[in-house]
């Protein structure tokens, strides 16, 4: 193979979305090359054309609603697009491969890991059976999956999350391809994972060779693999360049908007709560689920979520909950708040203990502590308008719903929305501006106490940077007390007072955020910490009037 | 007509399912269509007269309280027993007596019936008996059955109730619940080798008249009886050479169409709203688009087929809808604001394509004279309940049928005193001292001509009073292959034995 | 370039607009829509251009079709209209469908619910009631019923919503298991929001779509098993229904076969719009299914 | 103490368990809301006989307990019923289990063999309209389903009785088999097959689009999911797409419904069995109905509410070999 031909070329390439979509072409001219051995990165926030790049390459976009209008993809100097549908189906996983994001749904529930890696060489080459089989073992070996002889026989929905990535690794590096396609394939991992698998997909394209074009929307990643970048916006490129380059001397504005957005993993400096009244104080919580068994097992083994766990939240303050996925952390907010019984414990607010209220009582202690939710869109009843979302929690207790609704319009303006969304439904508003309209609905209740469950993670880190000062301006406008869930730690650091590092249920460190960044002294935090994709790089300050 | 064929099978359609196979226990024109191949009564009925069967002479004591029955000698039941007077016995005393629907009234008064010989029973009555009452009744209600079978068992029970051993033609064979019941030639007949001339005879359960009425066309049965296909079929094939359809062979089987008053309500006690209401009715039009002409005119509880005791000498009402709405008017009931004279509710019996829409044509009816009637639906239970126990009605409709008899079947329709409950019984409030002792001499007369000018005096007078308007008189109507041959040749045909019918095929 | 989206999106068309555009894709739906505004404009003109009382003697029995300008369509074995009838019948048959179908969706909707949103043991005893009605035959079910009630079209009617809440019902309660864990209601609790505002504020209309798309398949099943219980002779013969006109129709099947073959052909149609709607409905409810 | 049973015997048992309730629950509803109706067998008895004495009707209801309080004949039912005795049915004059088991033979096979037919060709045609949906094929295919779906199956059968064995003799109008035609071996089965063929196919067209529906949904959904995308980058045509991915995840939704089927079938299999006088459960059941006869209806819905059990414990099972989430172990 000659080293010099790029194994993929697009040119001036523009995908064309059906009449009545919120723009004429979701890509446009989009010029991208990657050569063999190198890692490019396509960059860009949600809805930017990241996913139809990666679409069209594979010839396997909706068509004919979404389908290429221009341009060229060569591949190894061959176009695509001329190529017949037979020649095509040939390539793809063969030469040419592709990673996505969801290992839970990207894999058939229905088909042992085994013979989905196995139809990639029966349908590419003529090896006989055991030679396949003997092939796939070597594979799932070289994804460093423990076991590969039992995993072959398992069911994706028998191995963790981790390992179905590394499945679908080793399905799309089977056949040695020549470009790999990386749609987002760590974003659905937990950071420790996530580290372990770029890694990995590092390590085996180096071995092979392959050009891999990596699509993400996470700067963070961007640092710890790209050789290249090319950063999108609204499906038109904006920048491209070296990853050095472009990370820390980004030139476009919109680059460097996004890079400014990152949050720091500088901690705030610590303020001092000790005099502040405790606005809540949970005291030896526990939960365990009685998790199911198989169908016809019967067996259930129950989850211990949360072990006796006990904290203070002082007013004013922001206690961070953080962990990996599984730890306990949403069982947290919900035994808190109330929305799950807790097996044991107190909750005390105001005086009192939420978890021993009546039915009655607790409605009425609601007020005092309210909750902003993961999913914007989720969490927002998509039948009703915003003005009846906010002024529903007043309303309930008793405030006049004129009254209400008027102070609902107020609250728009307080999150830095038009009054004008007051009469809009949610679906109508982009994710940052419904994750406002959550928080609104929160300070509607004029709560003491503010239950954040992840409000950011499912929100571009543009977006994320508004909505995470806006809550921070909040909080120290009304005087709030913040009980904040994430598992970023990046995140964390910037809003966050003191921690509460959860593994499997239990507290294993708590103190001060700077403390803990600074000197973390259990070896699970530490390994949190080292995890945190491009720690090594930390953003460019970029002056405002770069901007 | 050619000489008969040996041989055979004759597939015979039955729109209900009877069940039990016992025409001792049950007396009901389904039962009889199939046992009556098999077992038979003492007498039966011919278009010459009263033809003896299992019995060969009978008389009667002067007080009219003796009955004596000479019986066949010489006759088996299919199992090789000797068929004798004790059979007669047994049957009379514990089933006819005890356990034969409408027979126990009829036998009410029998003391114990004497053998004294092997073939001669004494029938001992405390109550004269007329003979040609008991004769009469005899075809229907005169099947003995086996006592070596019977005795000391839970008659109820038995299970020769649904696999029947007895005299007749043909021996039962097999009974596919749901699908048919399957009879095959008696080799040892006591009409002699030559009878019968049918290898085999299977009666199918076909419920829907549509596929019944599909079955005969496509070859595969060979008779529908009573009115088992719908009257439009019925009057489809009567044009279809490959079938004979008539009403012959069913001269004993004659029903009356009725609509029928609840005379507790006060509207329907007046004498003048009935008379009206029977002259509201085209009897005519209704004979022709719902019987479809198979049918006249009704003259009272006796139908034209009763013989003697029957009589056209009564008051009729002819249909005159202007005369009817007179008559209401001067009846006291006026049209009223809602376009109506009064509301009643009318129940309809469940007995098929006709009295629903005779129900159906005595609302249209009623409506074009000003009366609104309104229709309850409802399944024989229902229906039964709703009309002889709850007396929840106004008007009903229904067919009964005359069962050679007046006394043993149409005259509960105007005798009072049947207990609640009781169907096809006087239960409509209507109640006249003068024709309970009437119905009661008629019965009790022994003398036959005397009897017959009761009878007259009773049909007069409930066509002047019309405790019940018998509407039409319609014998059944049969659709049969003309592969058949020497059929319908009896009053009771279908009940009959078929010893002589055969296949040209 | 800003990256602060403090400015609004441009609005969306009202959601009827969309949802009229998305159902106005599927070319069979409209069909549907067509056959069942027909439908509707005879159950409404009904008695308006027809006379008055369809149960009315209007000509010479059995008339054929296109033979007498009076009887336009014909007439039956009692010499009614069966123009007339048709029209009425299309009320009745509406009737009972539309009455059917709110009386079981009510009942499916209330059991389902109580059932989805509280789970536990309220969900085991609902649940375990409804399977034991699920059992039972529905359609012998429904003749027992018949048997009890008689066969007046209103207790037809509320038979045929007791035989056939049960669908909707388990159909509800799947909703609303997988509703109740979404964090809109999980936000309302933390309001302070009633259970029954919950059930019926918060998960209900978002539980709609698929219950509006099964009405019309209860729709679709009232007509027919009301024409079944006319079949059997057990309709309500004081009305002129599709059923009662085919039940009859079908004695004289053989030689006037448009007495029956017109409803029938009737009840085809109709029940066949119900079925496209509801598939039209699906399409536009449901957007998963885009295209 | 704990037992140490074969998953499969415990879950088996599980479900019995269940079951049970539900079971009492509709015994005594039924039993119940038969006594709610108008009339007693002795009613339909009488009836059908054209008409009795006071005195007999008397004396059959004293014969067949109906004198006593509804409680009693309740409680006396169903100690006789935990013994397995399901009485004696006053109107076929025959104990009710033996009928059962004469009529079950002809249920099972109308049902098993429409259903399956109605399943398959429904799950073919709904897979195969699916991959061409809203194209005229598609409309085509599911209106055509739906048209069978739309009419009445009374005018159906009778539509086909016409055709078929009135015009062109090529099918027996009813029955189970030719009487008196005494086949035996395998003409026997020719001919049992041959009086199957209608009310088969009537059944089958009915419940056809039910699942022709299903399964079109159930593949566009299936078609529409990531993993498929991922066969699809592995370079996999679309009939290996449809045989090895979608069919087998469209298809589970769909078995859920089948067990849940069989009672509306039988249900439906009322009217079809009167027209082809076939001797089904679902005959029986009007029959008990408008005969009142409380023992036979008791036993038929509780032989349906055991077979509505079995079956639906069988597509578990199913549902489990086909989904390799469900794991037995
Ligand atoms: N099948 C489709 N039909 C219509 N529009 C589509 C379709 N797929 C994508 N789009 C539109 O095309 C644009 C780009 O989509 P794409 O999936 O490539 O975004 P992305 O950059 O991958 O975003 P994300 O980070 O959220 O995955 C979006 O505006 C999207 O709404
Ligand atoms: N309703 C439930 N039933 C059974 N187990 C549950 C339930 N909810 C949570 N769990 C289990 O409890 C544990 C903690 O879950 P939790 O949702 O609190 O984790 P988390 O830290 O919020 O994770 P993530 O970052 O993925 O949101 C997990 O093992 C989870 O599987
Ligand atoms: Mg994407
Ligand atoms: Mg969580």
């Amino acid at each position: 193979m000659n080293g010099n031909t790029p194994v993929l070329e697009i040119k001036g390439l523009r995908i064309a979305l059906p009449k009545g979509a919120d723009r004429p072409y979701a890509l446009d001219g989009l010029d991208l090359t990657v050569n063999p051995g190198e890692i490019v990165c396509l960059v860009g926030e949600s809805g930017s054309g990241k996913s139809l790049t990666a679409g069209a390459i594979m010839r396997l976009l909706p068509e004919p609603h979404v389908h290429v209008a221009d341009g060229a993809i060569r591949f190894e100097g061959e176009d695509l697009l001329a190529l017949s549908e037979a020649r095509m189906k040939a390539i793809r996983g063969d030469r040419i491969a592709q990673i996505f994001q969801e290992p839970m749904t990207a894999l058939n529930p229905q088909k042992s890991v085994g013979w989905q890696l196995d139809e990639v060489l029966r349908l590419h080459t003529e090896l006989g059976k055991s030679d396949r089989k003997a092939r796939v073992i070597e594979m799932l070996e070289r994804v460093k999956i423990p076991d590969p002889a039992s995993a072959y026989n398992a069911y994706p929905h028998q191995i963790s999350g981790g390992q179905r990535q590394r499945v679908m690794i080793a399905m799309a590096l089977s056949l040695s391809p020549r470009l790999i396609i990386a749609d987002e394939p760590t974003t659905a991992l937990d950071v420790t994972t996530q580290l372990e698998i770029l890694r990995l997909i590092r390590e085996l394209q180096e071995q092979d060779g392959a050009g891999v074009l990596f699509i993400t929307h996470d700067f963070g990643v961007v640092a710890e693999i790209a050789d290249k970048v090319a950063v999108l916006c609204k499906g038109e490129l904006v920048e491209q360049g070296p990853a050095q380059q472009i990370l820390n001397r980004p030139q476009h504005s919109y680059t460097q908007a996004l890079i400014a957005a990152i949050p720091a993993l500088t901690p705030p400096a610590p303020r001092d709560f000790t005099g502040a009244p405790v606005v809540l104080e949970a005291k030896g919580l526990v939960k365990t689920f009685a998790a199911r068994g198989g169908m016809f097992s019967g067996k259930r083994k129950a989850v211990k979520a949360v072990s006796d766990l006990s904290f203070v939240l002082r007013r004013g303050e922001t206690l961070g909950v953080v962990g990996e996925s599984g730890s306990g952390k949403t069982t947290v907010s919900r035994i808190v708040t109330r929305l799950l019984e807790s097996d044991t414990g107190s909750v005390t607010v105001e005086g009192t203990d939420l978890l021993a209220c009546s039915p009655r009582e607790l409605r009425r202690m609601r007020q005092y502590i309210q909750m902003v939710f993961q999913d914007p869109m989720a969490s927002l009843n998509p039948r009703k308008r915003v003005e009846a979302l906010i002024a529903q929690g007043p309303i309930v207790h008793g405030v006049d719903p004129k009254e209400a609704r008027e102070r609902a319009r107020k609250l728009l303006e307080l999150v830095e929305l038009s009054p004008a969304a007051a009469s809009r439904f949610p679906h109508e508003f982009s994710g940052g501006q419904r994750q406002r309209i959550g928080i609104a609905r929160a300070l509607a209740m004029e709560p003491r106490v503010i239950v954040a469950d992840e409000p950011v993670s499912a929100l571009d880190v543009s977006v994320q940077a508004q909505v995470l000062k806006l809550l921070g301006d909040l909080r120290d406008r009304l005087d709030l007390s913040l009980l904040f869930v994430t598992h970023d730690l990046r995140v964390a650091a910037q809003l966050c007072d003191r921690l509460i590092v959860m593994q499997k249920g239990e507290i294993v460190e708590t103190g001060v955020t700077a403390e803990i960044f600074a000197d973390p002294q259990h070896p699970y935090t530490r390994k949190l910490l080292d995890s945190i994709p491009g720690r090594g790089w930390t953003p460019p300050v970029i002056r405002p009037d770069a901007a | 007509e050619d000489a008969p064929k040996h041989g055979g099978t004759a597939i015979i359609h039955m729109a209900s399912e009877q069940r039990a196979l016992n025409p001792a226990l049950r007396a009901s024109t389904g039962v009889y269509n199939i046992t009556g191949k098999i077992m038979e009564p003492l007498i039966d009925k011919s278009y010459d007269g009263y033809e003896p069967v299992l019995a060969t002479e009978w008389s009667t004591s002067d007080d009219g309280k003796h009955i004596t029955v000479k019986l066949r000698e010489g006759v088996k039941w299919h199992d090789g027993e000797p068929f004798t007077c004790a059979d007669v016995s047994f049957s009379a005393m514990e089933l006819w007596k005890k356990l034969l629907n409408y027979s126990s009234t009829l036998q009410q008064n029998l003391d114990s019936v004497d053998c004294t010989d092997d073939f001669t029973a004494v029938f001992n009555y405390s109550k004269p008996m007329p003979l040609s009452l008991f004769v009469a009744a005899m075809p229907d209600l005169g099947h003995p059955v086996a006592k070596h079978l019977y005795e000391g068992t839970d008659i109820l029970k038995n299970p020769y109730n649904t696999a029947p051993v007895g005299t007749g033609p043909f021996k039962f064979v097999e009974y596919e619940r749901g699908q048919y019941v399957m009879a095959e030639r008696n080799p040892d007949y006591w009409r002699g080798e030559e009878f019968p001339y049918l290898d085999r005879i299977v009666w199918r359960f076909i419920r829907d008249k549509s596929a019944a009425a599909a079955a005969l066309e496509s070859g595969e049965v060979h008779e529908s009886g009573f009115n088992g296909v719908s009257m439009s079929d019925i009057e489809r094939l009567s044009k279809d050479e490959r079938f004979e359809v008539g009403t012959m062979g069913y001269e004993n089987n004659v029903a009356h169409s009725t609509v029928e008053f609840n005379h507790r309500n006060p509207i329907m006690a007046d004498l003048k709203v009935r008379q009206a209401m029977y002259h509201g009715l085209d009897i005519d039009y209704a004979i022709k688009t719902i019987m479809r002409g198979f049918a006249k005119p009704g003259r009272g509880p006796v139908p034209s087929a009763g013989g003697a005791n029957y009589t056209d000498q009564v008051t009729t009402y002819d249909y005159d809808p202007e005369l009817a709405m007179k008559m209401l008017d001067e009846a006291g009931y006026p049209v009223k604001d809602d376009g109506f004279r009064f509301h009643l509710r009318h129940r309809p019996a469940p007995w098929g394509e006709y009295t629903q829409l005779w129900g159906e044509y005595y609302a249209q009816a009623m409506r074009e004279i000003g009366i609104d009637v309104e229709i309850l639906t409802n399944d024989a239970p229902g229906f039964l309940n709703g009309v002889y126990r709850d007396y929840d009605f106004d008007t009903a409709n229904g067919w009964h049928q005359f069962r050679s008899d007046p006394a043993v079947s149409t005259m509960v329709w105007l005798r009072s005193g049947a207990p609640a409950g009781t169907p096809w019984s006087n239960q409509f409030g209507w109640q006249s001292d003068e024709m309970d002792t009437m119905i009661d001499e008629a019965q009790a007369e022994l003398d036959p001509e005397k009897r017959a000018a009761d009878y007259h005096a009773i049909q007069a007078k409930s066509m002047d009073e019309i405790p019940v308007i018998f509407a039409i008189e319609h014998p059944f109507i049969s659709v049969t292959s003309t592969k058949l041959k020497n059929h319908h040749n009896t009053p009771r045909w279908n009940s009959s034995s078929w010893y002589d019918l055969w296949l040209d095929e | 370039m800003t990256l602060l989206t403090t400015e609004l999106p441009k609005p969306e068309p009202h959601r009827a607009v969309l949802l009229w555009r998305r159902f106005a894709r599927n070319r069979a739906a409209l069909l549907g829509l067509v056959i069942f505004v027909v439908v509707l404009i005879m159950a409404a003109t009904a008695g308006l251009i027809e006379p008055t009382d369809p149960l009315r003697r209007a000509g010479v029995p059995l008339t054929k079709p296109f033979v007498d300008w009076a009887t336009p369509l014909g007439t039956d074995q009692l010499g009614r209209d069966i123009l007339a009838s048709l029209f009425y019948g299309a009320r009745i048959s509406l009737l009972v469908g539309v009455l059917a179908t709110l009386l079981s969706i009510g009942i499916g909707v209330v059991i389902g619910a109580v059932s989805g949103y509280f789970g536990g043991w309220i969900d085991d005893v609902l649940m375990r009631t409804t399977e034991a009605f699920q059992t039972i035959p529905n359609f012998v079910l429904l003749l027992a019923l018949v048997a009890i009630l008689g066969s007046s079209i209103e207790y037809i009617t509320v038979a045929i919503a007791i035989v056939s809440w049960t669908a909707p019902a388990r159909m509800v309660r799947a909703e609303f298991m997988s509703l109740r864990g979404r964090e809109f209601v999980d936000a309302a609790r933390n309001l302070g929001v009633s259970n029954t505002a919950i059930i019926f504020r918060e998960i209900l209309p978002n539980a709609l779509p698929p219950i509006v798309v099964y009405a019309s398949v209860i729709m679709a099943l009232s007509i027919l098993l009301e024409s079944a219980l006319a079949f059997l002779g057990l309709g309500d013969p004081n009305h002129a229904s599709w059923g009662n006109m085919i039940g009859q129709g079908r004695a004289v099947l053989r030689s006037d076969w448009y007495c029956a073959a017109i409803p029938g052909t009737a009840i085809i149609l109709t029940v066949l719009s119900f079925s496209l709607l509801g598939e039209g409905l699906n399409d536009a409810l449901n957007p998963r299914q885009k295209k | 103490m704990t037992l140490h049973l074969p998953p499969i015997l415990t879950y088996a048992l599980r479900r019995l368990v269940q079951a049970v309730p539900v079971i009492v629950l509709i015994m005594i509803g039924t039993f119940l809301l038969l006594k709610l109706a108008p009339g007693d067998t002795v009613d339909a008895l009488v009836g059908d006989m054209g008409g009795a004495d006071a005195a007999y009707i008397a004396r059959l209801r004293t014969e067949y307990g109906l004198d006593q309080p509804v409680w009693v004949q309740l409680w006396l039912y169903m100690v006789k019923l935990v013994q397995f005795d399901f009485g004696w049915s006053f109107v076929y004059e025959e104990s009710v289990a033996t009928i059962l088991l004469e009529r079950l033979g002809t249920t099972l096979m109308l049902m098993a063999t429409s259903l399956s037919i109605a399943f398959t060709v429904g799950c073919f045609l709904g897979a195969f309209a699916a991959r061409r949906a809203y194209s005229l094929t598609d409309n085509v295919i599911s209106t055509v389903g739906l048209v069978f779906y739309a009419t009445p199956s009374f005018f159906l059968s009778l539509m086909m009785i016409l055709l078929f064995s009135v015009q062109l003799g090529w099918l027996p109008v009813g029955g189970i088999k030719t009487v008196a035609g005494f086949y035996t071996g395998w003409d026997h089965v020719v001919d049992v097959a041959r009086h199957l063929i209608m009310p088969t196919a009537a059944l089958s067209l009915i419940y056809l689009s039910f699942y022709l529906r299903l399964m079109r949904a159930s593949v566009l959904e299936v078609a529409d999911l990531d993993f498929v995308r991922t066969a699809r980058a592995k370079g996999a045509g679309e009939t290996r797409l449809m045989v090895h991915h979608i069919m087998r995840n469209a298809l589970l939704p769909v078995i859920t419904l089948l067990g849940m089927q069989f009672s509306t079938v039988l249900g439906g299999s009322v009217v079809v069995e009167t027209i082809f006088s076939l001797p089904g459960l679902g005959q029986l059941a009007y029959q008990s109905v408008i005969q009142r006869d409380m023992n036979m209806l008791m036993g038929i819905i509780f032989l349906c509410a055991i077979i509505v059990v079995v079956v639906n414990f069988l597509t578990d099972l199913l549902y489990a070999r086909l989904d390799s989430r469900i794991e037995l172990a």
